[in-house]
């Protein structure tokens, strides 16, 4: 059973990082960002093996079905710049693998090093009541301990909505606006009267 | 699970996923890959606190709930940010980060 | 602006009604409706609910009479004479053009017969228009009306005569009111020109066999009874010749001729005739007697009998063949009677006998053969 | 399905097999099962779809292949495996080959938390509404896939027409499920249709109601907008008439499936018609008690369950083949309706559509949260509450003043809100007015 | 909303929306057309020198390949001409059978527009096969007369080819049973259905005067508020012996265009049951046994014309004395109909545009000819 857990642990390890090394790597950003999605399933996936399905299920419904899917939106409303050929990296893209790498080193080197490997880890005594994960948990402490954390993200959410239409809606009259051809002919209708309205003489005079 | 994995394997994934978003934040050129990266990184941090929280405090409802906040972060982070390179498309016709230097819109 | 007999309505938009679904929700009720009324067939003009459908190749619906499809050419019955004379009506009329009309002609004489010996219709570029019916003054041509016509390739809808051909009795089946108001003048025409038509020209080729067949027996019957009676007379079919009693009369002539030619002395010309069928068995036989007299008359040198038939129809190749085989080894036997040399055997043994053009051919030749042997005879 | 195999394997044949081998056993066993039904649903959809809008047309409809047409689908399925699989020369040959299979694999997933009948759900999952909805997002990913692979205009505009499509009428179902789950208090599938024992009040409500398994939550006016709102999302995500905009015929040819031909093809076929199914079983569980109808709930009381090891094992039969039978009734009527709404109307367009998924939909189905707030407070609350004032009244006394505040509420809203947009659909002509205005004075 | 690139689409010719091989241009900006070209001549036969080398009578089974739906219509227009060119007579009955057969043609024509518009705005067939029902009914009658169902090839000049079958008139009857009962449940699916109100209402509108400009006939024109009928501003046949009115939009949108439509069928159903009334009074026969079908007429032209239930259809023919017309000119109101389309869906949306292409309801046997 835990040979079993432990292979699946690798594979979804290797999947998240090998996904994940794919989306900064691939020339395509469509194929990047579906490098990305891969690498969000397989997270989610982790979270199922590390017990915390609610926490799963959110990660598939916010970022595979929402937060993957502007990403493919704005790939494809910003598409012919993403052409081939281009760069994919910035010039200094080694400066950037290096700091990485270090803080990767950073991170890993002490772990490595301080790590007992095969020791069975100390878990709690046997009669430990299952961890808490469930929605009911979460709504209770939503409203309680964490009330100001909530309402916090709420507001962030709806700062971050209003925000992103604001930057994203075009200010109408910048916006290119195409008259229908009863408009059109609305328009002209009213210009000739307001030019007869500013001009009546000149205007009779053509009657004549 | 616990007694299978230990709690640093998952941490050095964790690790690396953020070291490649960041990695990925930091070089790529096109404003949604730069995106993609600052996802992989909230991702490795979501990671680690659900790990912790099921390691360490299995009983405290805190990891998860702040797993769910830094999701609600993340989503409004992306929404901003795609709402820019939007934006920034529609202003300078592209979405390359090295060409966007100028500070007239 | 003003109307006669009339108002100008401006439709009612019905603007300010408050719609909050009413409108979905009788759409649905009218799907319903006809959704339960579906169970049952209707067939009837009044209703409009319920199962139209027609199954189509399980059920047909009754075409009305004046339904056109295709044009198709009738003939008579009783006799097998088509109405249709060739008279390039509903060629002209064809907006798309795609019939094309050959007439026939008589073999002998060479003069238009009213029938056509080939009528030929596009269907695959017919546009169903009906105008070559209405423009037919003999009421030959008519609107079928079969549909089921696909196939996979255009050339089998050229349609030839022996396919557009259909009896008046198919058509009283399937238009009876629309043929009872042509019939009598109809008929009439057609009675006037089957006089002017010759053997079996015009007559529906499906029928042709059938016709022989009966006229054989007819024949046979005929001969039974007074075998050597005829022979001396040679004028007598005249009223009623057939194109091939014309044609064996010609040949007869002919051979008579070079017969004759042959320095007035007669070939010994043996007559092409017994087992020929009756219309040309007795043309034949005339002419062979014909022959055999005028080589009598020649005085027992051997003369080149030539025997059958010009323009023979294809029905009656095989015996024009026969004739013109029995007429070869009469010309063997003549010259090897005569110290002439062997006129050339024709390779008329093997020419197929199905078509007019081998027939012809073999005449020829046999002609050709009795010339030269006619000519070595001279020689001498 | 586990008790069944561990029955079998362990006290049966006595082999002593671990446990987990026998989750894994009895997990493929259901997987297999439920992959076998679902292409066969499909097939008896697109069936049943043929011949219900047929008959609305006056037509018979197939019914040349076998009896009555009942093969005409396999017919169509032996077609769509025969034709040549066409790939665009500029596609992205890899997306487009995996695309479809993207579409397929979520619907699938879904299968996972529908109940059947009494006892009868694959994965009793404690948050199998949330991963219901969760999954079927995951399509839309294959559906923008499949659009951008194409390389087709077409294609692509197909593609981003149903994305915004599924993610905005997401919104709306998910709202009007959580009017549901606020009353349940569960987000899971199987206590949602244990609430819905009763006769025409859930037992839950009131407790001295008889269990007919006709305490619906269709018979609340809380459920019943929920209902309505639900399904017209349900249209929606399904791409059903009148909101299959995504595959418009008449404007985009097939949207997103324009390059796909055989059984890539089919496969979206498939999906979608697998997907249509599950918003109807979907429909059915939530709001008309899924498996629950008369006489079900006695059947399986009798039956061997944890609860009670003692009952009959034909009970169990019974009650599972009643209620697989109520189900699929309640599902195949929802997808009738499908077919009828198909069969009367007309498509609406793009941005209508956006319009009355975000300017309708979500104001109804946010007040309909408040109406279910209010149900729960006026049924279920007391002094401990706050709700002092509800104390003395009976169940069925306060169920029934819940029943009226939020019919009233639920109607007042809806007319309301009939009312504004149709004013907001004309406040929109004034604003073309008001630019039309400025461009004369431009001018 | 956002602004994306402009976007070149093709909509046709090979499209299941486009009503034959049409072929529209269409440039937009995210969704909203900003110019919409249309190209067509993909159906182009050649019609009018075809019939420069045909002789009178046969260019009369060509007219019904013009507007396959309509063919008795086109007939009549081109019947009328050849009369009016060569002087010929026509019988009082044969008018009669003529102007009923032309408004059966009306009816079906526009049962099966509106079945066609509401296909294109994505209605899965119900209203269309509702539409192809009645005009099955009115075909059948059309093929017991003339002997076939579109390509009836009926009227001769001076008259029709053979006058009606005796169970035509009781079928007639039957048929004007059902007919009120079909509009009517026509109108309900169409009328307040709020979906389509929502594609129909504002959508395409053409200006009173700019349709007048545009030179935009038929109920296209009367959508629009032009209270214009040929039949109306210039009795043909024996029109004037009818009573009937003349529906108008107000708006002139797609919405106007429908209500317009199913207007004209009640009142062409009220002009059949006139001719119902009036016919067995009429006098002769279905065709002036003097006019001979294979016309010379004199040296001359005209211009004849119908309202057809697409538009005003007229014909303008120059003789030389010949059996041959020496020109042959087809005012087609599909064709006319179709040049404000460019126009009337700049503005609106991608889905608009299969919408407005409906509601002018064209053929493109008679755009292209």
């Amino acid at each position: 059973m835990d040979l079993l857990i432990q292979i699946i642990f690798g594979l979804l390890a290797a999947l998240i990082i090998g996904a994940a090394m794919m989306v900064v790597t691939v020339r395509n950003i469509i194929h990047s960002a579906l490098w990305l999605i891969t690498s969000f399933f397989g997270v989610a996936a982790l979270y199922l093996v590390l017990e915390a399905e609610f926490i799963a299920v959110v990660q598939v419904l916010v970022y595979v079905g929402a937060i993957a899917i502007l990403i493919l939106f704005a790939i494809m409303l910003t598409r012919h710049i993403s052409s081939e050929g281009e760069r994919l990296l910035t010039s200094r893209w080694w400066l950037t693998a290096i700091v990485a790498l270090g803080l990767f080193g950073a991170v890993l080197l002490p772990t490595l090093a301080g790590q007992t490997w095969n020791i069975p880890l100390p878990t709690g005594p046997a009669g430990t009541p299952a961890p808490l994960s469930g929605v009911e948990e979460l709504g209770r402490e939503f409203v309680g301990q964490f009330l100001l954390q909530f309402e916090v993200a709420g507001i962030l959410l709806t700062v971050a909505l209003i925000g992103a239409i604001v930057i994203a809606f075009e200010e109408r009259s910048r916006r290119r606006r195409v008259l229908t051809l009863s408009e059109e002919y609305t328009l002209r209708q009213r210009q000739q009267a307001t030019a007869a309205k500013q001009a009546p003489v000149a205007t009779a005079d053509v009657a004549d | 699970m616990t007694r299978a994995i230990p709690l640093e394997a998952v941490l050095v994934v964790a690790a690396a996923l953020f070291c490649i978003g960041l990695f990925g934040a930091l070089s790529r050129r096109n404003l949604v890959g730069v995106l993609m990266g600052v996802e992989l990184m909230l991702n490795s941090v979501n990671i680690n606190l659900v790990a912790f929280w099921r390691y360490l405090e299995p009983q405290n409802i805190t990891g998860p709930a702040f797993t769910i906040f830094i999701i609600t972060v993340a989503a409004a982070e992306a929404a901003v940010g795609l709402a820019m390179i939007i934006a920034i498309y529609r202003n300078w016709d592209t979405v390359n980060a090295d060409s966007v230097d100028s500070l007239k819109g | 602006m003003d109307i006669q007999r009339g108002n100008i309505i401006v439709m009612d938009r019905r603007t300010g009604k408050l719609r909050a679904g009413q409108g979905l929700l009788q759409g649905l009720k009218v799907v319903w409706d006809h959704w339960a009324a579906s169970f049952r067939k209707n067939e009837n003009f009044t209703q409009i609910r319920g199962n139209f459908t027609v199954e189509y190749p399980d059920e047909r619906l009754q075409l009305p009479q004046a339904y056109r499809n295709m044009p198709v050419l009738l003939y008579d019955d009783e006799s097998g004479h088509e109405l249709c004379t060739g008279c390039y009506q509903c060629q002209r009329i064809c907006p798309p053009q795609v019939i094309h009309i050959t007439q026939a002609k008589d073999p002998v004489t060479g003069k238009m017969v009213p029938a056509a010996t080939e009528f030929i219709i596009e269907y695959d570029a017919c546009m169903s228009c009906g105008f070559c019916a209405e423009v037919c003054p003999f009421d030959s041509i008519k609107m079928d009306h079969v549909f089921e016509l696909s196939t996979a390739d255009h050339d089998s809808l050229t349609m030839r005569k022996a396919q557009l051909n259909r009896p008046i009795s198919y058509y009283t089946s399937i238009a009876p009111d629309l043929w009872e108001g042509v019939k009598a003048g109809a008929m009439k025409k057609l009675q006037g020109n089957i006089k002017r038509r010759p053997g079996v020209i015009g007559m529906a080729p499906s029928l042709t066999e059938k016709i022989k067949a009966r006229r054989q027996e007819l024949a046979e019957a005929a001969a039974a009874a007074p075998p050597a009676a005829a022979p001396a007379a040679p004028a007598a079919p005249a009223g009623k010749l057939t194109p091939e009693e014309k044609a064996a009369k010609l040949a007869a002539m002919k051979a008579a001729n070079a017969a004759k030619k042959a320095g007035g002395e007669a070939a010994p010309a043996e007559a092409p005739a017994a087992e020929l069928s009756p219309a040309d068995a007795k043309a034949a036989k005339l002419a062979a007697i014909k022959a055999a007299n005028a080589a009598k008359k020649a005085g027992g040198e051997a003369a080149p009998a030539e025997a059958p038939a010009a323009e023979l129809s294809p029905a009656d190749a095989k015996a024009a063949k026969l004739a013109a085989i029995k007429a070869a080894n009469a010309a063997k036997k003549a010259a090897e009677a005569a110290p002439a040399v062997a006129a050339p055997t024709t390779g008329n043994g093997t020419a197929a006998p199905t078509d007019e053009k081998a027939a012809r051919l073999a005449a020829i030749k046999a002609a050709n053969a009795a010339k030269k042997a006619a000519e070595q005879g001279n020689n001498e | 399905m586990h008790d069944v195999v561990n029955q079998l394997i362990n006290t049966t044949f006595g082999w002593g097999w671990p446990g987990w081998l026998i989750s894994l056993i009895s997990y493929l066993l259901i997987a297999t099962l439920l992959f076998l039904i679902a292409p066969f649903q499909m097939l008896f959809l697109t069936y049943f779809e043929r011949r219900a809008i047929a008959r609305m047309q006056d037509r018979v409809g197939p019914n040349r292949v076998g009896p009555e047409g009942i093969f005409q689908p396999m017919a169509d399925g032996v077609k769509m495996f025969t034709k040549e699989d066409i790939v665009p020369d500029s596609a992205d040959k890899w997306i487009h080959l995996i695309a479809p299979c993207i579409v397929v694999a979520p619907t699938m997933f879904m299968f996972a938390v529908v109940p059947w009948g009494p006892g009868m759900v694959p994965v009793d999952l404690n948050i199998g509404l949330l991963f219901f909805f969760a999954i079927s997002s995951v399509s839309a990913i294959g559906l923008m896939m499949a659009g951008w692979a194409s390389n087709n205009k077409f294609a692509l505009i197909g593609a981003m027409r149903a994305v915004a499509q599924m993610v905005s009428y997401e919104i709306p179902a998910v709202l009007s499920l959580l009017a549901i789950v606020l009353i349940t208090g569960s987000l899971s599938i199987v206590d949602l249709i244990n609430y819905q024992g009763g006769l025409f009040i859930s037992t839950m409500d009131v407790a001295s109601v008889p269990d007919f398994g006709l305490g619906w939550f269709i018979f609340t006016p809380v459920g019943f907008l929920a209902f309505i709102a639900f399904f017209i999302a349900a249209l929606a995500e399904g791409e059903r008439t009148p909101f299959d905009i995504p595959e418009a015929d008449s404007e985009i040819v097939a949207g997103y499936m324009t390059e796909y031909s055989g059984m890539k093809f089919g496969l979206f076929y498939l999906a979608q018609y697998v997907l249509n199914f599950l918003l109807c079983a979907m429909t059915a569980i939530i709001f008309f008690g899924g498996w629950q109808g008369p006489g079900v709930g006695w059947l399986y009381s009798l039956a061997i369950t944890p609860a009670n090891p003692e009952g009959g094992w034909i009970f169990n039969v019974l009650s599972g083949a009643l209620g697989v039978f109520y189900f699929l009734a309640k599902t195949y009527i929802f997808f009738f309706v499908m077919v009828w709404v198909r069969g009367a109307y007309a498509r609406l367009r793009i941005d209508q559509l956006m319009d009355f998924g975000w300017k309708f939909l979500i104001p109804l189905t946010l007040v309909n949260i408040f109406g279910a707030t209010i149900w729960v407070g006026l049924t279920r609350w007391g002094a401990a509450e706050g709700l002092a004032f509800v104390e003395g009244w009976s169940p069925i006394m306060r169920w029934a003043i819940a029943f009226v505040v939020t019919l009233a509420l639920n109607l007042g809203t809806y007319l309301y809100l009939a009312r504004i947009y149709a004013e907001s659909q004309s406040e929109r002509a004034r604003m073309d007015d008001e630019v039309l205005e400025r461009l004369t004075n431009v001018a | 909303m956002i602004k994306t690139e402009e976007l070149q689409i093709n909509i046709g010719p090979q499209h299941p929306s486009t009503h034959g091989v049409f072929r529209m241009l269409v440039t937009v900006d995210g969704e909203t057309i900003t110019d919409l070209k249309p190209v067509f001549g993909y159906l182009h036969r050649n019609h009018e020198q075809i019939a420069e080398v045909n002789t009178y009578l046969q260019n009369m089974p060509y007219t019904d390949r013009l507007d396959y739906f309509n063919s008795m219509a086109n007939n009549h227009a081109y019947a009328i001409a050849v009369e009016k060119l060569a002087g010929i007579e026509v019988p009082e009955r044969a008018e009669y059978i003529r102007v009923l057969m032309v408004e059966l043609t009306r009816v079906l024509n526009h049962a099966g527009a509106l079945g066609f518009l509401i296909n294109d705005m994505g209605a899965w067939q119900t209203q269309l096969a509702f539409g192809m029902r009645e005009r099955e009914k009115i075909l059948d009658l059309f093929e017991s007369a003339s002997g076939a169902r579109l390509m009836c090839n009926y009227f001769r000049f001076g008259g029709v080819v053979r006058d009606l079958p005796d169970d035509f008139m009781p079928r007639l009857k039957d048929l004007l049973v059902a007919m009120p009962a079909f509009i009517d449940e026509l109108e309900r699916l169409l009328r307040e259905n709020e979906i389509l109100l929502q594609r129909s209402e504002g959508i395409g509108i053409l200006p009173r005067d700019l349709a007048i400009a545009y030179s935009v006939t038929g109920p296209v024109l009367r959508a629009s508020g032009v209270a214009y009928d040929v039949r109306k501003a210039e009795p043909y046949s024996v029109y004037d012996r009818f009573d009937f009115d003349v529906p108008v939009g107000s708006v002139g949108d797609v919405y106007d265009r429908i209500l317009v439509r199913i207007e004209e069928m009640r009142q062409s159903k009220r002009i059949i049951e006139q001719i119902i009334e009036q016919l067995p009074d009429a006098q002769g026969g279905h065709i002036n046994p003097k006019a001979r079908q294979n016309v010379r007429p004199p040296v001359g032209d005209v211009y004849a014309r119908v309202e057809s239930p697409k538009g005003e259809l007229g014909f303008y023919l120059v003789s030389d004395g010949s059996t041959k017309p020496y020109r042959y000119k087809v005012r087609a109101p599909s064709f006319i109909n179709l040049t404000p389309l460019g126009d009337m869906c700049r503005g609106y949306k991608v889905a608009d545009v299969v919408v407005i292409l409906g509601s002018i309801d064209i053929v493109m046997g008679e755009v292209d000819r």
